[in-house]
């Protein structure tokens, strides 16, 4: 078995420290040097229901989970028994021994039953049930034959606020269990884990990455209303709030917290909202309204299970063509759809700047497994040195103080855009409209300043081409077959790639990481080079074959679609190829 | 007292003759004049209806924005410059009707925004329907037998929601309009005026005339506008007699901009992006080690 | 000069009696056998600006405005000069002289002045100023030689609530008028009109033919909130509320307008409710509850001109995409638009068999241009006999006393629609929930289940096409250029196919006014014969033709696209189509 | 009197344990069948949030709809067969919070709905961020400095819209929020349940200990529920003392659907849709001619 590779779910019902058990298990692992990648499966209820966190470990970099797995950590009976058939031979199960677990099978499947006397230590040593999760992490640690130190230094860490006692119970608890592991399962069990040298890397979602990149970028202004899984975005900036000097409102609905962002853009702040389709829904006649008045905003659409509640806790990529068309009438409007994490740091920095050069709303595409998903990042890729800030056509009161002739908001002008003077100086006043306008902003219903307007307003769209990445391009530059994703199925499919090599297969990948416009040249120049292309999305429609046939005439060969809610892996993707039909996986 | 002229328009008004609304313009200008304020240093958020056009009839920074949506657009413009001035101008289906979620919740939060809405209790601009403020029986092309819904009583929700300013006044009197006004803006805090509006053309019922036969001006009584009782009463008296003038006023409530602590620092729009050192940034990323 | 064809407008500031006036001459003419188009333009403003009515007169039927004026009747300055450019030579405009009109270039446009002393004669004649648009009317009866008595019957009948002597007045005034025009002006004036025998007919505009339509098939609620140019619908659904037992509503807003709707429908009512672009914004998430539910309902969309308030009380075509798209995650729906207002009418009948037989939402979407002209109909053209209520899968309390059986709503079936109970029936209980369920209506996460629901919903769409018309074909068989639209443009398409075969060119037309689940392989079938293809559409993007290319990978020749408000005549496509370029009218 | 466990469900609630939504659960079961009604006469309708799945809970009919959504979705079911009894069942942040548009309208139609209301004070679905009803300066991960807007107090709101029935009740009293819930229900009109409902997870303020220490009943004084301006100043009571029970009461006023008139000739899903003479269709047309 390679060493440092090996795939760990903690499971168990809501409340019993799945999630945080995992985190800390990943912080131990990533602190000594081994990279991760970390998944979050849960229910739409706060307490029971059954809910599990997945630890993909790794030497090298990794962007997405995968399907076999070699430990469970089962916190109750029901985790003991879910993925009995993801486990590997050799793999084992580490449970409380008091549990009633039903063991019979897992001989014929070759996998090893690890009970451990979780409870018993928890109380016995630690004084008390609750530790029995810091337990059952000192059992993994102890399997595993990973450095007992690297995970007490997280336990240490993470109940300092506590006191020293309790650190201290927590540490000679999972040290118990740990010394049990080694002793009782660790021989017998294959994937071992040890700390190798490296950089200092964080773990980090994609919505904390993002708002890495907003604040970096100057986003000062987020209005916000809760809602899986965008809700932690609007935590996130709240907690940083004092900090950067940012100013953070949970609104009465989704309409005020978009309302709010295009009133504070307005007045000169980078302002920004996030949601998921429900109130993304909310938001759409004041996009609109951003768009007639050109107003920059930053939207973040953090995509989940439709439609309607849907599944709330799980993931999709279905509201792709809603973004692209929502509101009314017809306004220029660009959108991003990061790939990984790291792109959406990268998302973070460019939507405000991308906003305020073409004044118009820049929406964020990401989806619940993006967000909640966390990945070992260096701390390098996340420069924040070289973060440029680009204010566009911006005119602030230096500027204004200039200005020798009159000033129209809405000016013509060839590249579409307008300068846009912030309010409050007294050679700046105008009034912006959502009705069809005259250049200095007062309502018209003429036909030719009508034309003239819809133009520039339009052109805009033409110009942001500039900023618009091509497609990305990832494999063999011959390939025998292609796959066609946007958004988070980037990792799976990069992996999916790199597998088909391996097994002789030349695969390529096109990714969308900017969808809106539509980079439709580069992109019929990439796909010329492809023979059989198979769009793989995470929706029913396949929206993102629609598209590339709506915008290129191009026909995707196949389609892999996915819509149960469940993040589609390289298992899964290259299975699906070699049935070589059509799938809905 | 600056110039009123300096918040004279070019743009023709395109209400109808004898339209309340002018009336309210009026009293607009002469309110931020008499309190010496220029018009760059205003901002007047509208939404949409016959009277939300009123920012393009005068001078100064506005936002003519979505119907029923003005309120949050204003609080976000507060939030961001909280020395500008800011004034949100709504109809009443606008403001109480659609409008009725962001209403609500604006009385609660306390900023310092004067809203004033150009109440006809009618829908103006789509032609004359019904709107939360008709009188019940109310005849319009929506409700041709007469309205069958309580009026909502727009001064009683805003005490109900623990308003720090609610008063009335009518657009045939844009004197004593332009004073409460004042007084309104000079309010630390959400202050209500309900401006009663003619609408000369949809309602044949509370028409100038119905008016003054009944305004009176609380400031010509003994009332006292700071005891909260007395202001539930004076906020339901109708029929007979109609009061106008401040209704209720409490002092002291910190608005909410005052409670923001990154405002201490100054307006958002004026605090500088850069400056941090790099370990404040370098932080983000330490704490995720 | 052909008889019985010309061309009026009357124009005049909104409060004038503009449209009051081209309505009482319409119907005049329409009366005597006559076929009228009319069309409404008008500002947004109650009083004031400058609105005016086109009414187009022809022996034969009418689908579409022209833009060639014979005669204006002007009752300001400013309509008696806006329309200069558009009058053919010899034709006039009828006006009061004591008007300040500079006439000065007319004789060298020929365009013949026809002052009248109207004022003169309301006052003198009828006793009141008020009375000028009766003596207006008059004089245009007058100069095109007209029967009078078909006037003075209209005029009878508007004013009757007003008492004898009104009526009395206002004849008088209009016969003055009359024969002041007969003398003066009629021998030089070219274009006459005279009653011919027909069938009798109504003059109707694309809402009234909506509603119905609606009510004989059975619509029996509705809720709405005004938005031009959707709130004729609830105006005249009120108007007949008692008469018919609908119950109407207008409420708070139009988000609470669908969702009364999705509750009566609920609770087994045929319900629907009407908006335009802005208002449709607010419904979006309500729809896509609708669609999880799998409950009936009817959505207007009347658009008008956009972004956001745009152009209120003007015409627009750029809806489309967003009604196909709105509302995230996916789910089925149906989408009808109308090309004419007698096909306003089928949609009214069609569109609640369609939601109740496919238990989603149905949209129809019309626009200001076709919900505000008014066109003869021939009143057997909407045969109330033949109107086949069908309710599809719903189960009413005697077939619920049957049920042997469980009662599951959301049972799996091959067609995708599950029987509905209608609440109230103590075996059909059940929980209609917008999360993801199991066939009882039970919330669940489970992958396979919400597979087998999102597959059975679907299927509802792929099932629904047995009841979508393909595109309509008009005109030559072996085209030399084929226009492709949809909605609105129906009249202007069909009648440049007619001028340009008069003219030597064999032009066809397709035509959708079923649009959604797109007729792709009708369509194709269709486009295989065509030659150059243009899409003509009122936006600017060319969203059907857009559309075209995702369904069908069809990229149309060329584009003509007009998005300034104004709707499109065969005039303007005609030219278009001889420049031989894109063009944007 | 009918037997409760007809409305008993095979789901098993997914709520936490402890949690107040079971006790109201409970407590709506009770007075559905202290009613005598039959589980396919009740309708309930709910929005989204941990207390909005209660229909699932029980047997009766149900539609479990959109976050804040549910008001006028029970509406439109009451207008189309006012033969069910329908209640709407929402927490605070649903209710009051992003349906307050909803809930300041509906109170004015005064349509035969109960209306209960599932008050924790808190988001919990979403995990614990502040609500309109959080008590200024609730910490939460949204107000880590706690709340700086004043509560809302729906019960004030609900009078000063002309509220008919207007009550509060405790989760941890289910017996006697099944009483008002009965009268609530009876009530012809719109009626404002407004339960206090401990959150064990996220509301660590107002617990059942928090109420135990204040709540009294008003049945047991002396209080008149039908004097409004007694109502006013029973609404605001709180801190130490929390009355529960029927705050106000107004009998007599017609509910919305009894002034529709096509609804006289019974629920509007029971009248045929056919049956009418050819002429009365004939006459759209006619009179268009
Ligand atoms: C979302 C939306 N719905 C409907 C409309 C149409 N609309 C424009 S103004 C108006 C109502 C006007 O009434 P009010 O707010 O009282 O203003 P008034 O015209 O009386 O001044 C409506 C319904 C709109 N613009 N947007
Ligand atoms: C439009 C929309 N926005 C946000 C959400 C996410 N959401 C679900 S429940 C909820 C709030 C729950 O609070 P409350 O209504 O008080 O109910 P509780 O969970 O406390 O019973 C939110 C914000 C949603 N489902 N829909
Ligand atoms: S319709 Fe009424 S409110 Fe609107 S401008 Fe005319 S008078 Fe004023
Ligand atoms: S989070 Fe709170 S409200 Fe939700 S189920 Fe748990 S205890 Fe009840
Ligand atoms: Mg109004
Ligand atoms: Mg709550």
């Amino acid at each position: 078995m390679p060493k440092n590779n090996i795939n760990i779910k903690i499971g168990g019902e809501a409340g019993q420290g799945v999630e945080s058990g995992g985190a800390g298990l990943a912080k131990a692992l990533s602190r000594g040097g081994l990279q991760i990648y970390g998944l979050s499966d849960y229910m739409s209820r706060i307490r029971g229901g059954y809910n599990f966190f997945q630890i993909r470990v790794s030497e090298g970099p990794v962007y997405v989970h995968t399907d076999p797995v070699n430990l469970v950590i089962a916190f109750n009976e029901e985790a003991a028994q879910a993925h009995l058939s993801e486990i590997v031979p050799g793999g084992g199960i580490i449970y409380d021994k008091g549990l009633k677990v039903d063991t019979s099978s897992w001989a014929g499947r070759q996998v090893q039953a690890f009970p451990m006397p979780l409870k018993e230590i928890a109380k016995q040593i630690g004084g008390s049930d609750i530790m029995l999760n810091t337990a059952a992490l000192g059992g993994a640690v102890g399997v595993t034959d990973y450095e007992f130190e690297r995970i007490a230094d997280v336990i240490t860490q993470n109940f300092k606020r506590k006191g020293p006692q309790v650190v201290e119970s927590n540490v000679k608890v999972a040290e118990a269990a740990y010394n049990f592991a080694q002793q009782n399962y660790a021989p017998d069990f294959d994937w071992k884990l040890s700390p190798i040298p490296g950089p200092p890397r964080m773990l980090v979602n994609g919505n904390q990455a993002f708002c890495m990149g907003a604040i970096a970028s100057g986003c000062r202004f987020i209005a916000g209303y809760p809602m899986t899984p965008a809700t932690t975005i609007l935590e996130y900036m709240t907690a940083k709030a004092n900090k950067f000097g940012i100013v953070t409102k949970q609104t009465e609905d989704e309409t005020a917290a978009i309302l709010m962002a295009i009133g504070a853009s307005h007045a000169g702040v980078r302002a920004m909202t996030a949601t998921s389709g429900g109130g993304f829904c909310l938001m759409v006649e004041a996009l609109g309204l951003a768009g007639c008045t050109e107003t920059p905003i930053v939207v973040v659409l953090a995509q989940r299970g439709g439609p309607s509640t849907g599944l709330p806790t799980r993931t999709e990529q279905s509201d792709l063509q809603f973004a692209i068309h929502a509101s009314h009438g017809e306004w220029p409007r660009i959108i991003l759809t990061p790939g990984s994490i790291d792109q959406c740091f990268e998302a973070g920095l460019r939507a405000f700047n991308l906003a305020e050069k073409y004044q118009t709303p820049v929406i964020v595409l990401t989806d619940l497994y993006l967000t909640t998903s966390i990945r070992s990042v260096e701390l390098d890729a996340f420069d924040f040195s070289k973060v440029k800030v680009d204010r566009g056509e911006t005119l602030f009161p230096e500027d204004m103080d200039k200005l020798s002739n009159g000033y129209y908001r809405y000016q013509l002008s060839e590249n579409g855009v307008s300068p846009r003077a912030i309010p409050g100086h007294e050679k700046g006043v105008y009034v912006a409209v959502g009705d069809e306008h005259n250049i200095d902003g007062s309502i018209t219903e003429d036909a030719e300043v009508r034309n003239a307007q819809m133009q520039k307003r339009m052109q805009k769209l033409e110009t942001a081409r500039r900023d618009i990445r091509p497609p990305e391009y990832y494999g063999a530059k011959n390939p025998e077959v292609t796959f066609i994703g946007w958004g988070s199925t980037r990792g799976a499919l990069m992996e999916s790639v790199d597998r088909l090599k391996a097994s002789g297969t030349r695969a390529s990948m096109i990714h969308f990481a900017d969808i809106w416009p539509f980079p439709e040249e580069a992109t019929l120049k990439l796909l010329e080079q492809c023979r059989e292309t198979i769009a793989v999305e995470q929706n029913y429609t396949g929206q993102l074959a629609n598209l590339i046939r709506e915008q290129t005439g191009f026909k995707v060969d196949r389609r892999i679609n996915k819509y149960d809610g469940r993040q589609i892996s390289p298992d899964e993707v290259v299975a699906a190829v070699r049935k070589g039909v059509a799938a809905n996986v | 007292m600056s110039e009123l002229k300096l918040f004279n328009s070019v743009e023709k008004p395109t209400w109808c003759p004898a339209c309340g609304d002018y009336g309210i313009l009026v009293a607009v200008k002469q309110a931020l004049a008499g309190l010496d304020l220029l018009p760059h240093q205003v901002m007047i958020v509208s939404g949409i209806g016959c009277g939300s056009k009123l920012p393009h009839y005068m001078h100064s920074n506005g936002y003519n924005s979505l119907h029923g949506r003005s309120l949050p657009i204003a609080q976000g413009i507060k939030l961001a410059n909280h020395d500008l001035t800011v004034i949100d101008v709504t109809g009443d289906g606008d403001g109480y009707g659609i409008g009725a979620g962001h209403f609500t919740h604006v009385i609660r939060r306390n900023p310092d925004i004067t809203h004033v809405v150009q109440n006809n209790f009618v829908y103006g601009l789509t032609k004359g329907q019904a709107s939360p403020t008709s009188h019940k029986g109310f005849v319009t092309t929506t409700s041709p037998e007469g309205t069958i819904e309580a009026a909502m009583n727009p001064l009683a929700i805003a005490l109900a929601n623990g308003g720090t300013f609610v008063a009335r006044t009518f657009a045939g009197d844009p004197k004593h309009m332009a004073k409460i006004l004042m007084e309104a803006i000079k309010h630390k805090g959400y202050a209500l005026v309900d401006a009663l509006q003619p609408c000369v053309i949809y309602n044949k019922i509370n028409t100038y005339d119905y008016y003054r036969e009944r305004v009176y001006k609380l400031e010509e009584t003994d009332y006292n506008a700071t005891d909260r009782v007395a202001a539930w009463h004076k906020a339901i008296e109708w029929d007979d007699r109609i009061p106008i003038g401040i209704i209720y006023q409490e002092t002291g409530r910190p608005t909410y901009e005052e409670q923001v602590k990154v405002l201490k620092a100054g307006p958002l729009v004026k605090q500088p992006l850069d400056g941090r050192p790099s370990e404040v940034y370098e932080s983000l990323k330490a704490e995720l080690v």
